[in-house]
């Protein structure tokens, strides 16, 4: 053996040391530095592939999307259908109540059997709706479906997806209260999920959507809606503006007082509403990351701000600020700031809170006055109005400083959002992605109404109007006190 | 024997009621009421919508009471519900045929 | 020196640098490799074992049980508080709170004296009750109890089933109100604790215990309850039935009305539940895995399908759809769901829906009319019925796919579930779990009715009956509105 | 080529063999070691400097920290408002709704302008206030802000210490109800806030703070404060007194029965504060560590206790548990754990509940009878009280072995806590800590008032007090059931 | 015609409606009222503060009937509303001029 | 003087009102009444209980007028709280002995 030959053994087997358990590992698969990068992407919410932790949900994020499916859920269950229902006159407060339930069990049915599918399928490869892959849940299990977040159970994103596809029908209630049949209701609801809400979601928000200027590279209209101004807010709120005036108004509207019969029921929903509505946009992050933790901040500062600024304007107007001012207030800076919530900063979401303090305070009084439709509870003035004003200061105030989605080069840079948001001009694709929305909510709901209209009838009759929708509709009266 | 209904505002309750105690009265029924009349109501207005409430809370008594007791009564209820200000209420003095105490069936005035 | 002595230098320098760092981080505990399995076994919700991350809680694991925990908490304080307390008259609502509160309060002392451990401590290394070794909770900090969960603490793990143990009598209440004295039921819980809930929660998830399939290799009766349908919904139910009869009807009924006083109270209460039962069902995967991403969504879907299906029957059969129905079907689908969540999938979650909205409507109907008994706000047609009905489609539906552990070699294929679960037949233990937490809750309630019937007395006076309950064990009223 | 230059050669290689990888991975950025550190620092929460993720929010932290934001907002709205709501007349209502939902918002303008900046600046290096570097959030993103947390977003961190700054004032609202009018109660705590709350929220929990014994290695004082017994609740709960005292006591104080006109609804409150008090108290862990198990555990044990002592003692003096007195004892306890929460052991926590359940139930009937101050809802009884007590006792029971924080070299040690701590005489800074809370907060409210009734008066006329304030103050009415 | 007003306790108002349906009465007015007599009324305590109740919840009930009918009626009240405890409460009957059905504009006794 | 007791249905409080101030009523006072009578009640179902509800939510008006307006008051209720349909209400008319206003003590017609 000569001294190369020896050499060469060391070399062998210092290589061998080195390498061994690398290929060890290689054998068994990612190497260490791989599967700190996968526990590291955990962190970082980021994707995880070629690591051990890939497939798995991640906790941290997992639980903070439960919980916000949960938070969201809370928002009509009880949320929305006690700030509705104090709105509405005693006679009529059940009516609202089952409306939520009816709502909430009608459309998660739906969503099981193909609403998920269509939202946020691929199939198609279609911006118009997504495809018919995840039909009755197939496939959808606790592995992260990443082509919407890397680190969170694909069936816990479809619950968070099912919440809001839940809330946004219920929204509607509010313009139709108190003289819509709870069949009538239910029957455009379903049909109205199929031809508004599950396109509607998939352009915004589907991976092959049209208007999905975030994730989707291919994205006609590079819009953006964090947590669903278009999807959630103008969709509900300017159906519900046609609805109400198909329906026509109220028997005795302007001739009698239909005071809300609780304020109190009313604050608590508001409260429930504000509570839950984290979920709703800190949720839309998917994660529980720099992005949530940002849209946690705006949502806060524009709600407070909006509620504040509405009451101070009545405050001013009439030397009264009213319980009512500061809940329209909160709800209006809260649906105001969803498209936005993760995309600005903390100035513009205070900027955005004031004027979701004062353009729905105009909107659901004056404009309302003027206008003589019979938007009960002011969907339209809140939803429709808020909704279309968030998703336009959205495109004004997004901030790739704050969300770096907007410049992405994966996404945003083939799409042409990443240019748009350099040069301060997101507001075009916004524009039209509210046009769409516009159009979509209003001949959709158009047709669906008069259909309905015409096979089944949309209103009660005179006396069940008058005795009230809880003992006509449903047999069941809000509060027996006392004597009975 | 002669009934007393007077309509009262509210917070005047327990005055009264210690007066009517004062000049021997024993029992009486309250109901809640909404009046109408020369004081005027307080607007409400929800967001656009503005209601004018015509109809304020009083309450209305209901005292049985021999003839006897009836000025000492009125008078009673007349300075302890008064305030001076509009709304104050009224008196009404009706003359009744019967009273039964339903525990024992006694009669007349026995009976209030 | 010669070559060979400075090869063997070379070496030995070789080794120590391969080695070094190892031998030194050997010293000072786990391998690199180590240390990345801990970090993964983290997110994988698996034991850390040999990591550096032993004894410490999982930040999202923990925070997940934590949000459980107070969502359970919130189920009972005020969810079903107001949910039970809308279904009674005006006269009685505060005894229904007063009952939920004192409970609250009564069993947390008593699971901090001897409870926690009497349930999850081992010490008596017995399938009927657990241990004395975690008295005064001796023991019981930060570090996870790797018995039950990887990465939660232990203290939190042991608040998180305080909140079982509360709202398990609490759910009795229901069966009973509006005639039963304060101190009368104060009396029946505690004792009902000591012979019904500690030993049955031990036998279905101490570590010891009889019928705990999953997680003791030694379990006689490998049977499998998720979230509780034997030790909390079966337990309370069978429970109330006796307790009713026992206690005798309400004054009147059958002759006056009895209707709710609040339905709203009673819908808000409900959506307080369906909120806080994803504490209950998916907290129950003690960590937020994929497991508990399963227990989240069948608990959404069986729900939602549930409510809607108890209404629809209503509308069929008396074409109406209540709020009441909407409430009943989304308790009912919880209750049925519990016992499944983390073993079964969607579809099955949608057909127990079906299931759990129609069998309770009947027996809330059909059969209680039959029998005659008064079972207030149908505790034992929802919980007992609803619970019994769950446990045993538990067996039917449960899949491994879906839950591995179901086919755990380290627990189920030595307890013989894993050949349950394979051949499908776990519905045979299920029976076998049925029957025992049916007896016991049977004897047990029977037994501690009749001993407090005969000290104390169950019954408040008629006069105090009559005059409402609130009055006469609280003195206070529900409402005081206007005039007083 | 000879020998030793082969040899060299393989030196040579041997060592960049070994040491390539990290010389290229120190280009890079840090060692394997370096970044699993960083992962393992996230699962302990502990600093992950040097590691690839640092100024990266924590999942599991992240979330945690949101929810309990979240849940420390509900407890304002709406658990708080209704709380306090259901104990006032019906005329008043919704009075203390508006003025829960107006300090909601002005305290959050304020916060974003400068508050936040004023308490958790460190710009000053002051013991007495923050700085202005943060004016308008500036910098505040969701990188963490190490001075207080290392895992948790700085501006969910600031969201979190927001919803402290609402509650706060809020709870003072309890003990001026149904007689203060609405200008003067906002612009009394607009002002309280700059001159109690900043100041002192920076003393007791700024990272230069004068008594933040736990985190400021110069604090004078060493005292420790959880989760703010002497921030929110001394402060609130003695001036509170004050402010009841200049206001003089209600029209009809102690002659009309001024009974409470939902007991429903104060329950409802209570539990939600109960709900919402895990956020506040474990949240203030600032992660979800084994000290937040420990905090969720404490104030668990806590609360039930005091709960249930303050009703048993009103079932020991009248024969009746009320539910005013269950819930009461429940904030009581509440209150008393907020300081001690994560120091002190199980074993303590339920002596603390006892303790707070017995001294506030004095302090409301006894004490306040015999000092005919018209504390309307007992904020001074309970949170003054209570929140004294729990100071006070925290210092008694904290305790190194729950708690290494205790005793940390970095601080404790410095600013003599450790000492202190090792000896058991916590309680030594823990009574100059209340001392100086109580000159503050009572020399502070005494001015402002005084000020505030000299410019614009503090309460309304006798006639709008009468009316009550909804319709007086707000326009509205509480509830309009039937006939209107 | 004569008019009654019956103050009775709210537990026994389905018998006394059906005692009086089996006299014949076809239609009556139920109000709630707070009665205060010389049954006692109890005390509620809320934290320190006491509050004696003096006015307890009854109903009062209103029957326009016909001279005949008043008999039968004030004795199907008595037994039916009777307990034997205090605060059974009284039957109050007074004298009417007239009654009108509004629907038909009937009056008298064809209107009740 | 006299006093009119009207019950009519909740719905029509605004137009009666109305139709009482066009003959010139000043005054009236309102009390919410559950009413027995021909018109049939609802029946509401809680799971499997059900329940019919007899008694109806109604409207009880007092005024108090002097003799002249009692026909036009009368009328005026009569035309206004109608639709022809069963549970319409009634009109109960009775003589008063006295009115006083508290406020001014005044006494008789003055008074109302
Ligand atoms: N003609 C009337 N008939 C019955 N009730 C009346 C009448 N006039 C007034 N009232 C009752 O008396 C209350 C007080 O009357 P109002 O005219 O407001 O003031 P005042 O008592 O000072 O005259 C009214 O709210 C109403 O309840
Ligand atoms: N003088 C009276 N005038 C009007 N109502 C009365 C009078 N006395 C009693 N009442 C009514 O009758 C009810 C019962 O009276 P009370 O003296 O308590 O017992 P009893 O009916 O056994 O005599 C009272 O609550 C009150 O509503
Ligand atoms: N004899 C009566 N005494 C007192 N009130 C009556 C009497 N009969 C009817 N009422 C009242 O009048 C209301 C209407 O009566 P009802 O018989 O239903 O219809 P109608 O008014 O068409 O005759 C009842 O609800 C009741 O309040």
């Amino acid at each position: 053996m000569n001294t190369w030959m020896k050499l060469g053994g060391l070399v062998t087997l210092a290589i061998a040391l080195l390498t061994g358990p690398l290929v060890a590992q290689e054998a068994a698969g990612p190497t260490l530095e791989q599967r700190i990068a996968g526990v590291e992407a955990y962190v970082n919410n980021v994707d995880p592939a070629g690591s051990k932790v890939v497939g798995i949900p991640g906790p941290g994020h997992n639980a903070w999307i439960m919980a916000s499916a949960a938070l969201v859920l809370f928002m009509t269950l009880p949320g929305l259908a006690l700030f509705y229902g104090g709105l509405v006159r005693q006679k009529n407060v059940l009516s609202v109540l089952a409306q939520c339930l009816g709502i909430a069990g009608a459309v998660t049915i739906l969503w099981f059997l193909c609403g998920y599918s269509l939202v946020f399928g691929t199939g198609f490869n279609s911006p118009w709706l997504g495809g018919i892959e995840k039909l009755f849940f197939k496939g959808v299990g606790p592995a992260p479906n990443t082509t919407y977040c890397y680190w969170v159970s694909e069936n816990v994103f479809a619950m968070f997806q099912l919440m809001f596809a839940i809330i946004t029908p219920a929204l509607i209630i509010g313009a139709i209260a108190e003289r819509m049949k709870f069949s009538a209701l239910m029957a455009f609801v379903i049909a109205w999920m199929f031809v508004v809400y599950f396109p509607l979601a998939h352009m915004v928000w589907g991976g092959t959507g049209l208007m999905n200027g975030v994730w989707n590279a291919d994205a006609k209209i590079p819009a953006i809606d964090f947590a669903g101004g278009t999807v959630v807010h103008m969709s509900s709120g300017w159906s519900a503006l046609i609805l109400c005036l198909i329906l026509g108004p109220r028997l005795g509207f302007r001739k009698e007082a239909m005071p809300p019969h609780s304020m109190v029921l009313c604050m608590a929903g508001t409260g429930m509403l504000w509570f839950g509505w984290y979920g709703f946009n800190a949720g839309s992050a998917l994660a529980a990351d720099g992005i949530a933790a940002t849209a946690f901040t705006t949502t806060t500062l524009c709600t407070a701000t909006a509620s504040f600024t509405w009451a101070m304007i009545e405050y001013i107007v009439r030397q009264k600020a009213s319980v009512l001012g500061f809940c329209s207030g909160a709800v209006g800076g809260l649906v105001v700031i969803t498209p936005a919530a993760g995309f600005v900063d903390a100035g513009a979401a205070m900027l955005m809170g004031v004027a979701a303090g004062a353009v729905p305070f105009f909107a659901c009084t004056a404009l309302k006055k003027a206008l003589h439709y019979d938007d009960a509870l002011d969907t339209f003035g809140v939803h429709a109005v808020g909704g279309t004003l968030g998703a336009l200061l959205t495109g004004v105030f997004a901030n790739p400083a704050t969300n770096p989605n907007l410049v992405s080069d994966a996404y945003a840079a083939k799409n042409g959002l990443k240019a748009l948001a350099e040069s301060g001009t997101v507001w075009v694709p916004q524009l039209q992605a509210i046009g769409i929305t516009l159009v979509l909510a209003i001949v959709g709901t158009t047709v669906i109404a008069l259909v309905i209209k015409a096979i089944i009838g949309l209103r009660p009759t005179e006396e069940d109007e008058v005795q009230g929708l809880d003992l006509a509709n449903h047999g069941e009266e809000g509060y027996i006190l006392a004597i009975k | 024997m002669k009934k007393i209904e007077a309509v009262i505002k509210p917070f005047k309750l327990e005055e009264v009621k210690e007066a009517l105690a004062a000049v021997g009265v024993e029992g009486l029924t309250v109901t809640e009421v909404k009046g109408f009349g020369r004081q005027k109501g307080h607007t409400e207005i929800y967001r656009g919508s503005e209601y004018t409430v015509d109809f304020l809370p009083k309450l209305k008594l209901e005292v049985v009471l021999s003839d006897e007791m009836l000025q000492a009564a009125v008078e009673a209820i007349s300075k302890s519900a008064k305030t001076g200000k509009i709304g104050d209420g009224k008196i009404f003095v009706s003359s009744l045929e019967e009273a039964i105490r339903i525990r024992t069936g006694e009669r007349g005035e026995k009976a209030v």
